[in-house]
């Protein structure tokens, strides 16, 4: 049997698979077991009330979907009272995803949900950091570590920092967080993107603008895992498009320790469990008796080789 | 802490083998599937025995093929058109629009579908009730059938006023007939479908004692004229709602309305504090 | 009819679509008729001779491919020897794509093919720049702007500019260009990417990392261009998973001014034609008598009405 | 100047009209289609007469259909394994390795494939030659097939050797023989296939004066020692290289291999200089 732990900063997961954030909710426990999970990931919250963003807030895309959901928030005090005591009902560690719109906001919030139940901090820095005129604080190093060391001096427990993909300096970003104490990095967020109704010459979503997720996303971040991974020391946790325990497999070998499943869980809502029991299969076929040593286990001695192949269909 | 101790897999396992879902994503065989009309299709398929024990006004996510040079990403919402735990079955009753239906549309006998539900908050019906309305159009007219037979088992009339653009275009006639529902159908093409004609249905109804509830489906308008007719005579009503969905478990928020609720407008989520609602706090 | 001339610069085009650079030569004319086009667009030539990067140099992902081809040249003379000639035998336009390592190595290899018969300069600052430690000249707006400045000064020829996608600068890049004196933009190149063959746990390209291009990233660079036609005044020419008429016409509404067509030709070696004659017909059908009309035609008044229309799917 | 003057849509319909291509994309019609062995198959098409005027060592760009859950991306690039313009059929014959060839073997009898060439280079004949060795294995033997035929035209008789694993894998023996060609199957069952084995016959038959050029496809390991027999007697020789290819048409430099000319190492591109090289330019 495969041994399925990781060890993610100074917590040991069940398993490499979590959800990720906003693809995960209370509904989830009707239809699968969250106790196969390695982690429960919530919602991003933040601290004021929040509406979201304008309909429609998703579009589909050939292997892919937009969204520009925004994040509706009913705020701490409710997250705190409905929320938490419902996550509490499962095994696995509750890894709280939060947000604000500064620095300063950021490090509250992390204070005020810094609870017994609370087993780590993801912080979203995608988000528009409104002291840089709406750029997300995760786009620039600086930004990134402005916030990462507010969010660290606020809390003690783990922090994860949530990477956007938008940025051209993924491996600048992802170093300026380990600096300040980040436990671990999840590489990526959505990408940015964009579609038009074609009959109404309208956007397709309500704000325009929105993220691509699934399928269509997976060989760009894997590549940003890969640029991540061999910039920090800290686990990186790889979160685009994994749908199998394939895809799960690519982004461990390119790097990383754990992986976040997202919009597959919409198409299949036993997509995360699937995968665990897959990536277990993977292992057991190879005789890899630990799930981790799949982690950065990419061969990149010289592929010339694979060249010659060609001359010789049947050797 | 919990945390710290480090995972306990046994005890994961055993929540493994205890878990018992509300709803399942499975690949249902497609037992029968035939053109209704012009436009609509009925599709019933063999399922598991939780599927088969939806309610009225739930519904199911499916994943439909694609069809040749098309590729519907995420699940369609469709209403429950009939539920029968005694069968093992569940029926949906569709208008092929765009890519996911037109995917449906392509499936034969046999076949399988990947559906997942049931999903969502139905109708309600009161004990107490002796006769309600149901006033459905378009695709709304599914959503409401099966009200029919939850009605009749529980010893409650139904009237049925059926809306449509031409008479050959209404459905479900003969499933609210079956189960002995008073039917109306209204068209455009008779001109028996204006606001103003069925207010005077609706009114006849109120007055002769035959509506303790409002039941609707499928056209704003007719939720408004309903809505105005409820809070006239103080009579309660449910209406089911329709809106784009992700997930349709209640996590994406994609599918969000505009509620009135105690004089504040918020937002709920279609898919799972609904679709079917309190007729007034939708806001049409 | 429809009249499918644009304006690019100073150039008038017969139509708006033309192929993107290293999708397109002289083996192209043996399928399909070059005439059509509204520009001919060479593969990126560099001053010295270069191999290009080790095999495999492409692999397949769903919705796309990656490429590492890398700029194997065969230098100036043998472009204007060889290349030249040949492409003067067709009525288009001819834009020759060029790359170098340096600020100073762009300008004079501008000066060296600034001559008769090659109608405009296409400027691949999406290449690394070796002043800059590898990072692409179009990754950020100082390095982009040095480089156009430097063009500018070498060549009266029009200058485009083709972007990387992978900046998270878009606007910034495109505005520093335009303020150099760029004449046109085209966005974009490839989109960095990676791929892991999971029989042998190796890059399933040799140079480890290669560019995603195809339909997996349209939605994605639909949103670059759709934020650079705003930022800037100067036409944008949009490049990323174009094949069928109707992504052209989405580009269009986006703000492109018009667009190239680069994987899709490798897949129907007549998709650029197709583009052509389906534009004329979608404009027709929409009795749209100029395809420039579709440039910026986006409608961005509020979209909430679309939610309303839910409620009544057979009003 | 050309350019600034504006274009002159006159002179671009003209050029349209007029345009000749000498390779083209075809929803080509599949007239037959067989297993030929355990591992090869066999699909015959009716085309235009570009495509069936295809050279032996020439190669089409095939689109495959997606087999279920997988989705070949580019084209895939099969040698010309029979081309008639007389009865206007292409034919190809192909093994089942990966998404592609998966997609390709689940098509029937009237479906369409689309089918772009001919491409590349082809072999070439000198009408001086009285007879020439075919050395192939693998998929090699189907791009070797249409050479017995071209060179029996010409006069020129062919001994073919084709190696195989096992002799039932052995394929277009029949159509080597059906044109007269003497075959020698090698198979490593049977412990004929070794470099030795195969060297012997080789040098065997150039003594006898039956070997006036050498043509291989498909082995490394037979192309070296061909290279280093053409050597030694100062024989000509062909070989047909195989490489990934995106595009087929010169254009991506994906396709590009090694090769030794005049004392340097260059790159050539497989798809357009090729596929078929002088044997001894070829890096093995
Ligand atoms: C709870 C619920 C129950 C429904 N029940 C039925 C039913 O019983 N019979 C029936 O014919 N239709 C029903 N619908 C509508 C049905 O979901 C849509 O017709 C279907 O999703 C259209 O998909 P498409 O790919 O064919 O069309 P497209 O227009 O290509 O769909 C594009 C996107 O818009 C969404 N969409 C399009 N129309 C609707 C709509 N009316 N409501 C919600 N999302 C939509 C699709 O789900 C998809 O995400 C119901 C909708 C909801 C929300
Ligand atoms: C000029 C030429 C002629 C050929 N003629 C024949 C023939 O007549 N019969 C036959 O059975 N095979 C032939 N091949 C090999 C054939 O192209 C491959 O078997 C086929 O592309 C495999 O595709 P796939 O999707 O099934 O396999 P996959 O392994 O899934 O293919 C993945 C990728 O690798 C490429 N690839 C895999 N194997 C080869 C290969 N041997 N050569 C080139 N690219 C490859 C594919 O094209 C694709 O891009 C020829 C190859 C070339 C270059
Ligand atoms: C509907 C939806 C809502 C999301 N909401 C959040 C969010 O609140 N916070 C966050 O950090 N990421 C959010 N994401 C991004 C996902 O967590 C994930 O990074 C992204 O979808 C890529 O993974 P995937 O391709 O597996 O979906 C959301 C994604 C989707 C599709
Ligand atoms: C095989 C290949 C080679 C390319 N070579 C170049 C190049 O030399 N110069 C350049 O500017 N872009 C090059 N590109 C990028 C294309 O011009 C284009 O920007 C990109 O492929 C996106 O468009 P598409 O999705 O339509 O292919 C290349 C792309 C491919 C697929
Ligand atoms: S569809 Fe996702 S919350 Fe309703
Ligand atoms: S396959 Fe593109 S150059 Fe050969």
């Amino acid at each position: 049997m495969t041994d399925m732990t990781v060890r993610i900063g100074g917590l040991t997961l069940a398993s490499p698979v979590m959800p990720a954030s906003g693809t995960f909710a209370e509904g989830l426990a009707r239809v699968m077991d969250l106790d196969r999970l390695g982690a429960l990931v919530t919602k991003t919250i933040t601290r004021e009330l929040r509406d979201g963003n304008p309909l429609p807030r998703v579009a589909e895309v050939p292997g892919g979907m937009l969204n520009a959901i925004g994040i509706p928030s009913k705020g701490v005090p409710c997250f705190l009272r409905d929320s938490l005591p419902f996550y509490q009902r499962w095994r696995p560690p509750l890894v709280v995803s939060i947000s604000a719109p500064t620095a300063e906001g950021f490090a509250a919030l992390a204070a005020e949900i810094s609870v017994p139940g609370v087993t780590a901090i993801e912080a979203n820095i995608s988000c528009p950091n409104i002291e840089e005129d709406g750029k997300a604080f995760a786009m620039q190093a600086g930004s990134a570590a402005a916030v990462m060391r507010r969010l660290r001096a606020a809390t003690s427990l783990p922090l994860w920092a949530k990477l956007t993909p938008n940025t051209g300096d993924m491996a600048a970003v992802a170093l300026a967080c380990e600096d300040e104490g980040a436990d671990a990095l999840v590489v990526a967020n959505t990408i940015l993107a964009m579609s038009i109704d074609l009959q109404t010459f309208k956007p397709r979503l309500g704000n325009i603008m929105g993220g691509l997720s699934g399928p269509a996303v997976k060989p760009i971040v894997l590549r940003q895992v890969y640029q991540c991974a061999r910039a920090v020391r800290i686990p990186v946790i790889g979160c685009g498009g994994i749908s199998t325990a394939l895809d799960a497999a690519e982004y461990m070998l390119a790097g990383a320790t754990a992986v976040q499943v997202g919009t597959a869980t919409f198409l299949q809502p036993e997509a995360m469990t699937q995968v665990i029991d897959g990536l277990a299969q993977f292992c057991a076929a190879r005789g890899i008796g630990h799930v981790a040593e799949l982690t950065g286990a990419l061969k990149r001695e010289d592929t010339h080789e694979a060249d010659l192949a060609w001359a010789a269909p049947a050797p | 802490m919990r945390d710290e101790a480090g995972p306990q897999p046994s005890m994961g396992l055993r929540g493994h083998s205890a878990f018992q879902p509300s709803a399942v994503a499975e690949k249902a065989l497609i037992i029968s599937h035939e053109a209704v009309n012009g436009e609509y299709r009925h599709m019933r398929l063999a399922c598991n025995a939780v599927a088969a024990g939806a309610a009225p006004g739930q519904f199911f996510q499916l994943l439909c093929p694609a069809p040749p040079g098309e590729a519907p990403f995420l699940r369609r919402p469709m209403s429950v058109y009939g539920a029968d735990p005694a069968t093992g079955t569940v029926e949906f009753l569709y208008k092929v629009t765009g890519a996911g239906t037109r995917g449906l549309a392509m499936l034969g006998v046999g076949d399988q579908l990947d559906i997942l539900g049931p999903l969502g908050q139905g109708f309600t019906l009161d004990p107490a009730w002796r006769h309600i309305v149901a006033v459905g159009r378009g695709a709304g007219l599914a959503t409401l059938a099966p009200l029919a037979r939850a009605a009749r088992a529980q010893g409650i009339g139904v009237t049925a006023i059926l809306s449509a653009r031409r008479p050959e275009l209404v459905v479900s006639e003969a499933q609210f007939r079956a189960q002995g529902a008073e039917v109306l159908a209204v068209t455009e093409s008779d001109g028996t479908s204006s606001p103003a004609y069925v207010e005077r249905q609706l009114r006849a109804l109120t007055a002769a004692g035959r509506c303790d509830a409002f039941f609707t489906c499928g056209s704003a308008r007719l939720l408004r004229l309903q809505q105005d007719l409820a809070r006239e005579f103080g009579l309660p009503g449910q209406v089911a709602l329709e809106q784009q969905m992700a997930c349709g478990l209640g996590i994406c928020f994609c599918c969000v309305r505009d509620f009135q609720v105690e004089g504040r407008t918020l937002h709920k989520r279609v898919c799972w504090d609904g679709p079917v609602f309190d007729l007034l706090e939708a806001v049409a």
